[in-house]
């Protein structure tokens, strides 16, 4: 392991921007470990876990995390949330550094395909076989969602249209596709 | 004996009660005026014009008494004329002293004061809507004049400087007896006070607790008299028993002579000497032996009309004096 | 006219820092009635004070105000500084430009400065308006009570008692000692707690100026510094102590099977028990909560007899009773008997709880091998349930593993934000003795940090390592309940950066002090406030430690916070000398600021009498009428009565309505 | 220039102002708007000083006492919460925007609940405006 | 009849439509009315919105609850994670008035206003607390006796305990499912990794290896414990994997044994003798054996 000059990590910024996007905690934590002895990334050995990353986060560590994707293996699963006892709440720093990774684009490239499905048809996960499960369970073809209702897509369109993540390009050809249409 | 005494009284807004009070005096009024020559006494008894009492030399009078607060410009114009006019210079009743029944009229707008008079009240046939004018001119060739309705209430104290003050709505009878003999035998107190027994209406009462050598009790009911709870016991406060009664903040020169009657005490009097605010005072005693919050709270309830409760006689002198405008 | 000086304080920067001190002083110049204004780098040094002084001898000032720091701590030493000079100490004021100025402020400087100078003039406005008061003195009750029987309360007793004071020593329980008599042995050294606490509680209680007062508890207090009437419930032990000798047949014939209190729940009692083999007083009582009332009849009535064999049918108690204390044909009230006591000055020595587990959901509260320490300290004792064997309850086997989990409830915003103090400590002290009986036995310290800071406090925890207990830095998050009741305990370790299992027997929760609900009760009857945390709070948490805000009541022990025992001690022998000089001076002051009726003036109206939380006033004749009067010494000047009275009859000396009044009209006037 | 609310606070000595000089300790920011008359107890309070105060224009009236249960005389607290329901009214019925009167429990150990009591106090006073009683008296 | 709202998600409709049509027909035997919650979208999925931006997250959440809201009905989620989305969402949205305003700016592109007036609940939450075991149990025609399963709460239905309208009394040693499997008069014992991760959602798809270590260990601890003969979750993204990655390990050689899987009403809808081809009918890890005991005669109440 190399040397870490603390003195020369820039920490500009870092805490303000986590605490932004939805970390509030960031600072409250001692590093007492809890968080981390409960947590399934953490146990099951992923590299970027709740307890070292708001270390990381708060030595002022940002460039030299920000490609990890192992951030997106949390749950959410809120154990650490809960027996945090500094009310920390690590999940949501978790999450904010996510956000952060997000408008770096730097995402788990697992993350795009729901992204996309959600855009078009309301769904992060779609089954193309699914009208068959269902015919062969005695349900109708399409279910009572957004699935096969356009006018539902549309109202979730128009939220993500203008919203932050739309920001990104990530619908960007969706987009130009509606626009044709 | 000496020269009689030159007396003047004078009525500014108000309802002339409290001269009855000094009528009231009956036979010993008679003996009184050995003493007394009344000078000026308008508009209630005698016909002198207004024009009659600024002709008077300053200092002319030995002593005036005037009832009624002050409401119009012309009850403003006549107490300064007095003023000056008088040597010693008595707010005589509450109205003079504190502003009296009407100072109530001051949690009010002028403008909604007159379209409860002249315009929503239902004995009123207006269908014009006239309010009434200062200045008016009749046939084209008569001016008359009213006096103007002033933007508020105020005591007397407010508009000159007041020797001494009188409470009660009017005097009691009894204490103008004692109160003019005093005046009569000159022995009278420092300028600017009031002109009082000194003592609370609780320690004349016979409701009061103490004079039986029993602590008071907190309050822990909330009454109204107009409720019809029924009449408490002969010697139970009223106070004690739920009743609003302002006995303990007021100057007891009446005898107590509501709460004898199962009526609670008002506040007419005044407050006791050194309380400038009788509202405030009537609501840090009360306040402070009530219960519980929950009795403070069902009180509120009760009493929706938290300021006119406690400042009956009295919200022109108070510290706010009226109701301030919205901000 | 009066003449005021005004003194203004930089404080160092403290002060002029943030507050343009020359500009505050300027303007007091043109304050009505001021004569004289100065300033300084420290008022309260002996140059500043001596400024003071000279211009009092010289006629100058007849008022003095200092702007400086707040009243609550600086007050008294300008008053001296008054005194000194000869002028009266009441004609004094403080104005806090400090605490509530330049410290608060420190971002708006202009802002401070105009603050600063507002409130000058309300401290000039007061002045003018101070009038000289008279300090009176009443005798001092020559006895004291302490409150609590645990090792603060014995001690501050005894300290007491040695200086030839009458001491009150009351406990609730039947038996003084408190926690420190469950405690097996005590770090640093490993003393034996009970071989060393046993003698100072049989001390105590043969003290012929300790009266011990068990079973007992405080019912209500009234009265003050130098002349508390205390009110002491004793609680019906429905024994006869008189003639209980403490043999414990009593407890031997009972039927009754009750979890035991003092054994952490894990073994049993009977209804009629005797708290603890060292008790003192070694007395016997009936729990009647759990009697069953063996012999079937009730209490206060006479016997059955038998039928078959004419005698008296007793309950087993009585029967084994062999000095007759227990009788249950008397009848015994329930809520016991009331005594009344005067005292001089009061000591608080409540103690602690310990936080049980249930308030823990992630440590497997469910699990019978998950205890408290404090449950430990019973089992690995040799009066424990076990007889000092290291069983663990589910099975009362040995265990292989035990994990020790730290800052269970402590250092955490879910429940105690502050560190208890002595976890880390009596957890490896626990550890140690383990290790040492049992060396193959595994044991994990689960800690944020290790906190050891204590005189030999440092070796101690080493010669841990050294003994091979297993120290792992991170916090434990969770447990899982594994077959045959083995827990596994969720743990990090920081130094590994890696998660952690541990496989235990067992798993002692170090959790944490804190205030017992019941201590509300009793700050109530007294008049005692709260810290943060929820202890009792000290005067002043550096210079009056074991003093409080109500006069003549003093604090010991862990009621003001959690601590050990040679603190606990160190802090009852402090209480036990602050409480001795009220005692010893045989006099106390009364302060001359509280409330005094203007008899001319009062109406007799009453309204006063309910209101007075001392029952200070009375109404008495006067001229034939009831008029209130105030008793001085019961008088502690709230002021509550002067606010209240209707014929402004009742003047609160030193917070006058003019000079609250001139205050208001300073602080209102136009800047 | 921009208006500073000029804040009249009566605090009880063992807790509001105790709390006040906590902040201090802890060096808790809040703007200087407030000025503390210290008196023993939030029962020695009377309503007067409250009216008095809002008639010579001061822009909001602060009172502090103990929490219930902790009033160092018992329960003076209580006379005073009674007191200041009534005068909440009362001043209501007066036109006052009832928020320019508070009334706080801050203990001795609330140092941060002080100086965020005081900030807030502040911020709604800025969005009430000033106290125009003195002005509306000398028209 | 009471009524819920009942929002699907999306493994549910389109993976496993066999629960959706257990809902379907288990609840009116309980007395309770299922609301279809036309148009509803993903709840949407951490991984999604969540991980992107508060406010959009909240504006889809807060959509799906207003759907709920115009019917007049509290919500009820067959999936966890869409209950901890919704519930966290809801519980956001309650507690802050200033973000409730920027979401409703949002929602107002679709027309829509978010007003708080629905819970949201979890198909176990209406079950334990709404419905109760005993409704539950005379529901029942085929008795689980003597069968033990190993039970899956899943982790979004018990924190952060704080967001929730129903609570375990312990969400570290939860019970509700096991007094649901109870009802059913199955044996529920206790197995270490009780709380255990299952691997599914964003662990699997960041990284399907360590996702399936996390399952196997749970499996291991589940067989080797307790050696149930099924395991039940009512979590619909636990069932998935439970079901197709316990396939997974076994096909690696990682494990040799089978525990079929069930959500909790496709049991509790074997037991009421609804047909099995309807409500249990798709799996990876076979199943038709212990169904077959289960409508067996022997277990046939009176």
């Amino acid at each position: 392991m190399q040397t870490v000059n603390l003195t020369q990590m820039d920490k500009e910024g870092i805490a303000e921007k986590v605490i932004a996007m939805g970390g509030e905690g960031l600072l409250n934590c001692v590093q007492c470990g809890a968080c981390a002895s409960v947590c399934p990334v953490a146990r099951a050995g992923f590299s970027l876990y709740c307890k070292n990353l708001i270390k990381k986060l708060q030595s002022g560590y940002m460039e030299e995390i920000l490609e990890d994707s192992s951030t997106w293996a949390c749950q959410a699963c809120n154990r650490c949330t809960e027996i945090c006892p500094r009310d920390v709440k690590p999940s949501e720093v978790v999450f904010a550094f996510r956000r952060i990774q997000a408008e770096e684009l730097a995402i788990s490239t697992s993350a795009f395909t729901p992204l996309m499905s959600l855009y078009e048809t309301g769904h992060a996960v779609y089954n193309k076989r699914s009208k068959e499960l269902r015919k062969k369970v005695g349900l109708p073809e399409t279910p009572p969602t957004s699935i096969g209702d356009p006018k539902a897509v549309a109202e979730l369109q128009k939220i993500l249209d203008d919203s932050p993540m739309a920001e990104l390009g990530i619908f960007l050809n969706l987009m130009s596709r509606k626009q044709e249409k | 004996m000496a020269d009689k005494i030159k007396f003047a009284f004078l009525l500014t807004g108000g309802c002339a009660g409290c001269e009855m009070s000094l009528v009231d005096l009956s036979e010993s009024l008679v003996d009184v005026l050995d003493h007394l020559e009344v000078v000026f006494w308008a508009p209630t008894v005698a016909d002198v014009k207004y024009k009659d009492l600024e002709a008077m030399p300053d200092q002319s009078i030995d002593l005036a008494f005037v009832d009624g607060m002050i409401r119009l410009s012309e009850h403003e114009h006549m107490a300064k004329v007095l003023r000056s006019k008088a040597k010693v210079l008595v707010a005589f009743g509450v109205c003079a002293s504190l502003g009296g029944v009407a100072g109530m009229a001051n949690l009010h707008p002028r403008k909604a004061l007159f379209d409860t008079a002249y315009i929503d009240s239902p004995s009123t046939d207006n269908p014009e809507g006239i309010y009434p004018q200062p200045k008016c001119v009749v046939d084209g060739k008569y001016e008359l004049t009213l006096p103007e309705f002033c933007d508020r209430v105020r005591p007397l104290t407010d508009v000159v400087t007041v020797d001494y003050m009188v409470g009660g709505c009017p005097p009691h009878h009894e204490f103008v007896a004692k109160l003019v003999t005093a005046i009569v035998e000159g022995n009278l107190p420092a300028k600017g006070s009031w002109l009082t027994g000194g003592k609370a209406v609780c320690d004349v009462c016979d409701r009061n607790p103490a004079n039986e050598q029993v602590n008071r009790k907190t309050i822990t009911e909330v009454k109204r008299v107009v409720d019809g709870n029924g009449v408490l016991e002969e010697k139970e406060c009223l106070l004690q028993g739920g009743y609003l009664c302002l006995g303990a903040v007021t100057q007891g020169d009446c005898n107590a002579s509501c709460p004898k009657v199962n009526i609670p005490c008002r506040g007419c009097g005044g407050p006791m000497p050194g309380v400038t605010d009788f509202g405030a005072q009537a609501l840090s005693s009360i306040g402070a032996i009530l219960e519980n919050e929950e009795v403070a709270e069902r009180m509120v309830a009760k009493y929706p009309d938290m300021a006119k409760m406690m400042y009956r006689y009295s919200l022109p002198a108070s510290l706010l004096g009226r109701k301030i405008k919205g901000q | 006219m009066s003449k005021i000086g005004v003194y203004v304080c930089h404080c160092g920067e403290n002060i002029a820092g943030v507050v343009d001190v020359e500009d505050v002083r300027q303007y007091a110049e043109q304050l009505d009635g001021v004569t004289v204004t100065r300033r300084n780098l420290f008022m309260c040094s002996d140059p500043g004070q001596e400024m003071i002084r000279q211009d009092i001898a010289s006629g100058l000032v007849d008022r003095v105000v200092v702007a400086a720091c707040t009243p609550r701590t600086h007050e008294p030493i300008f008053r001296t500084t008054l005194e000194k000079a000869g002028l009266n100490k009441y004609l004094f004021e403080m104005a806090n430009i400090r605490d509530q100025g330049s410290w608060v402020h420190a971002h708006d400087k202009y802002g401070a400065t105009a603050k600063a100078k507002r409130i000058v003039a309300s401290a000039v406005g007061k002045a003018a308006n101070l009038h000289p008061l008279e300090d009176k003195f009443v005798d001092v009750t020559p006895a004291a009570l302490v409150i609590g029987g645990g090792v603060a309360g014995i001690f501050s007793a005894l300290e007491l008692a040695k200086m030839g004071h009458k001491v009150y020593l009351v406990e609730k329980q039947p038996s003084i000692g408190g926690a420190m008599a469950m405690l097996d042995k005590t770090f640093p050294t490993n003393d034996c707690s009970a071989c060393i606490l046993t003698p100072v509680m049989v001390e105590a209680a043969n003290h012929p100026n300790i009266e011990l007062l068990t079973c007992s508890e405080v019912a209500d207090v009234n009265g003050y510094i130098g002349n508390f009437n205390v009110r002491i419930r004793k609680n019906q032990t429905y024994v006869d102590w008189n003639k209980c000798t403490g043999c414990g047949a009593c407890a031997e014939a009972c039927p009754v099977r009750t979890a035991n209190e003092f054994n952490g729940g894990m073994d049993h009692r009977g209804a009629a028990y005797i708290h603890f083999p060292q008790a003192v007083p070694k007395k016997a009582v009936v729990d009647m909560s759990v009697c069953i009332n063996c012999a079937g009849r009730k209490l206060g009535t006479e016997p059955r007899i038998s039928k078959k064999t004419g005698q008296p049918v007793l309950a087993a108690c009585e029967k084994a009773c062999p000095s007759g204390a227990i009788d249950r044909s008397h009848h015994l009230p329930a809520e016991g008997t009331l005594r009344d006591i005067e005292v001089g000055v009061i000591i608080v020595a409540t103690g602690y709880q310990v936080m049980e587990k249930e308030n823990f959901p992630e440590y497997a509260p469910d699990s019978p091998n998950v205890i408290t320490a404090l449950q430990m300290e019973r089992l690995i004792s040799a009066t424990g349930p076990t007889g000092g064997k290291l069983l663990r309850p589910s099975d009362h086997r040995k265990p292989r593993t035990i994990s020790f989990v730290s800052c269970v409830g402590s250092r955490d915003v879910r429940h105690h934000t502050y560190c208890s103090r002595v976890c880390c400590m009596y957890m490896i002290k626990q550890a140690r003795l383990i290790k040492e009986k049992y060396p193959d036995i595994r044991i994990f310290m689960h800690v944020i940090d290790v906190r050891a800071p204590g005189k030999d406090f440092d070796e101690y925890y080493t010669r841990a390592r050294d003994m091979g207990i297993t120290f792992v830095k991170g916090k434990v998050g969770g447990m899982e309940i594994l077959p045959a009741d083995q827990v596994r305990v969720l743990g990090y370790d920081v130094d590994l950066g890696s998660n952690i299992e541990v496989d235990a027997d067992m798993v002692v929760l170090a959790s944490a002090m804190e205030q017992p609900p019941t201590a509300k009760l009793l700050a109530r009857k007294i008049g005692l406030s709260f810290d943060g945390a929820g202890f009792f709070k000290e005067l002043h948490p550096k210079l009056k430690p074991v003093e409080t805000a109500v006069e003549g009541v003093f604090l010991a022990g862990c009621c003001q916070g959690p601590k050990d025992i040679p603190d606990t001690v160190s802090q009852a022998k402090g209480a036990a000398a602050a409480a001795a000089i009220p005692l010893c001076q045989g006099k106390v002051r009364i302060d001359p600021t509280i409330s005094e009726v203007d008899t001319e003036k009062c109406s007799g109206c009453g309204i006063c009498t309910p209101l007075c939380p001392y029952n200070a006033i009375v109404l008495k004749t006067y001229s034939g009428r009831p008029r209130a009067m105030i008793d001085i010494t019961q008088c502690k000047g709230c002021g509550v009565c002067t606010a209240a009275c209707p014929s402004a009859a009742i003047l609160l000396h030193g917070y006058t309505d003019v000079q609250i009044l001139s205050q208001i009209a300073a602080l209102t006037r136009a800047a | 220039m921009e208006y500073t609310p000029n804040i009249v606070g009566f605090a009880c000595q063992w807790c509001t102002y105790a709390g006040a000089d906590l902040a201090g300790n802890l060096r808790c920011k809040y703007p200087p708007t407030i000025k503390l008359i210290r008196v023993p107890c939030s029962g020695r309070v009377k309503p007067e000083f409250i009216l008095d105060a809002l008639a010579k224009g001061a822009d909001g009236v602060l009172v502090g006492g103990c929490h219930f249960g902790d009033c160092h005389y018992k329960d003076g607290n209580r006379k005073t919460a009674n007191r200041m329901i009534l005068l909440k009214k009362m001043i209501a019925d007066m036109g006052f925007e009832p928020k320019r009167f508070r009334l706080e429990w801050i203990s001795g150990a609330e140092g941060q609940k002080f100086a965020d009591v005081v900030s807030e106090f502040t911020e709604e006073l800025i969005k009430l405006g000033p106290n125009t009683i003195v002005e509306e008296n000398a028209a | 009849m009471e009524q819920f709202g009942m929002y699907l998600g999306c493994n549910i409709p389109f993976n496993a439509p066999d629960i959706e049509q257990s809902f379907r027909q288990t609840f009116p035997n309980l007395g309770v009315e299922v609301v279809d919650l036309q148009g509803a979208t993903c709840c949407p999925a951490w991984g999604t919105a969540p991980s992107f931006d508060i406010n959009t997250w909240l504006a889809i959440s807060s959509r799906n609850i207003t759907l709920a809201e115009s019917e007049q009905v509290d919500i009820m989620t067959g999936c966890n994670s869409c209950f901890g989305i919704l519930a966290e969402a809801k519980h956001m949205l309650d507690h802050d008035p200033g973000r409730k305003a920027q979401v409703n700016r949002l929602l107002s592109k679709a027309d829509r206003k978010y007003s708080g007036s629905s819970e949201v609940y979890h198909v176990a939450h209406v079950l334990h607390n709404k419905i109760g075991v005993e409704k539950i149990n005379a529901s029942a025609k085929y008795t689980l006796r003597q069968l033990k399963v190993a039970v899956q709460p899943g982790c979004h239905l018990l924190w952060p305990s704080a967001v929730m309208k129903v609570k375990e009394k312990n969400p570290f040693f939860p019970t509700m499912l096991k007094e649901l499997c109870h009802a059913l008069g199955a044996e529920t014992p206790h197995y270490s990794r009780l709380e255990s991760c299952c691997g599914m959602g964003a662990m699997r798809s960041t990284n399907q290896e360590r996702a399936l270590d996390t399952l196997k260990d749970k499996l291991k601890s589940m067989k080797e414990e307790i050696d149930p003969d099924m395991i039940v979750t009512t979590c619909s993204s636990c069932y998935l994997q439970f079901d197709n990655a316990q396939k997974l390990l076994r096909d690696k050689g990682e494990i040799d044994f089978a525990i079929p899987v069930f959500y909790y009403t496709q049991l509790l809808a074997l037991c009421q003798g609804l047909d099995p081809a309807q409500v249990a009918a798709i799996s990876e890890t076979p199943r038709d054996e212990i169904i077959v005991r289960i409508q067996s005669k022997q277990r046939l109440l009176n």
